[in-house]
């Protein structure tokens, strides 16, 4: 019921994963971007976010995760999005944003 | 169901409350029977312009209205806001991701209404069997 | 949150649309804070109010309004239709599996009120740390 | 999302079962109550009608529930309600309808 948004993160030897749940629109989006891009700098690995648990995306969000991709090219790393469900991947396809992530 | 109801919703210029909105727009759209995608790619569209009416608002005093229009073969969504020198609240990003996300979920969008009491408007409609001929 | 927003909802006097109040009420109730079991009974006691007025309507071409008043210590809920001759909508009820709902559920319920715009108003507190002397 | 009901129902030697899951109010309320007036009047043994389902009911669709256990006690008969959710079980105590039903 409640739009609240959950990130969780790891950092480790093996791995720089993300864990998204809830929603991301205008009101959570600030917050995430903030978490999000902090990861991004503080990282040095190539990135995964998984999006099991993501119910809603807007194009705040999408543009969030385009930022933080822009971020991670900088120093020539990938972010790649993982079990994206099906009425959010669809965004990915309407915009374009499919050819710019690794989708798996 | 008759021909045609109206449903209206006021909201704060506030980010928090377009969740709200997403729940009143799934609640009208799966009523009037539209099926489970189609409530979704709706929710996701009049959420969109939400968002964008609450960034050009620039003000979280003022408030917008939702007005929901049924008719037997569509639903049109328009949205009303005391908004100064804007009309187009999608101008300067007509190829951004939020207008590109409402085009292809609504079959029509009025994104600059001249001398109109809302700011934007769109449609969707219930799907009919095409008589074309096919 | 600030402290004084408002939310309204316009619908049809038409059974089919009391969903939608109870979607829009759990979303304003979910978003300014109340715990799931007291969103749970905040939108039953919307959804009688709602049931009710459709009842004592006569006509399903008449709408009705819900207005959500929020504020940092509460949320109130007033109803207002153009109901002729009926002050009071759960006359004759006052003892009946509605009222005795919203009753169990509210904090406050204005059930008559006398020369206002809305023909019943209702009140949930949020809860507060007792201070006294417990 | 949708407050669709519905209400199916077994009527054997063994048991007069009604089982219904969605909404019960003010817009299903009125098909709903035909369908369990005609078991009720229909079948000859207590019923029981398992509420497993049954995600929310309002003052409409107990009611109903009051209007059927009459029709039923006409003959002799009782009803019970099976596994009623926590939710709706407060509304049986609230307006003391738990003390009519057999509830279990
Ligand atoms: N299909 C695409 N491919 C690559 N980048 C895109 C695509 N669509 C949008 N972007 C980028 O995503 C970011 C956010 O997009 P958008 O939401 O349209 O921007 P704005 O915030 O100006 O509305 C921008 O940096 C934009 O350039
Ligand atoms: N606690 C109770 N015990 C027994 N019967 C009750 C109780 N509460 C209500 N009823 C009965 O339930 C039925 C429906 O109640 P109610 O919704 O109050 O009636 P109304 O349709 O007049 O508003 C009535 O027949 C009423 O007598």
């Amino acid at each position: 019921m409640s739009s609240e948004l959950i990130m969780t993160s790891v950092d480790s030897d093996q791995e720089a994963k993300v864990v998204v749940s809830g929603e991301i629109d205008i009101y959570t989006a600030r917050q995430f971007k903030e978490k999000l891009y902090q990861f991004v700098d503080n990282s040095t690995k190539d990135i995964v976010i998984d999006c099991s648990d993501l119910d809603y995306i807007d194009s705040t969000g999408l543009g969030i995760f385009v930022g933080a991709l822009k971020k991670a090219r900088l120093t020539d790393r990938n972010i790649s999005l993982e079990n994206i469900r099906d009425n959010i991947r669809k965004l990915f396809n309407i915009t374009g944003l499919d050819k710019l992530f690794i989708i798996r | 169901m008759e021909s045609r109801d109206k449903i209206v919703v006021k909201l704060p210029c506030k980010p928090e409350y377009v969740s709200v909105a997403r729940l009143t727009v799934s609640g009208v759209a799966s009523r009037i029977g539209f099926d489970i995608d189609t409530v979704e790619d709706i929710k996701v569209a009049v959420s969109e312009v939400c968002s964008r009416i609450i960034s050009v608002a620039g003000s979280s005093e003022k408030q917008y209205e939702i007005w929901f229009d049924i008719s037997a073969k569509k639903l049109t969504i328009s949205f009303s806001a005391k908004i100064e020198r804007i009309n187009c609240i999608f101008e300067d990003d007509e190829d951004g991701l939020g207008a590109a996300i409402i085009n292809a979920f609504m079959d029509e969008v009025e994104y600059c209404p001249e001398g109109k009491d809302y700011i934007l408007s769109m449609t969707k409609n219930f799907e009919v069997i095409s008589c074309n001929g096919l």
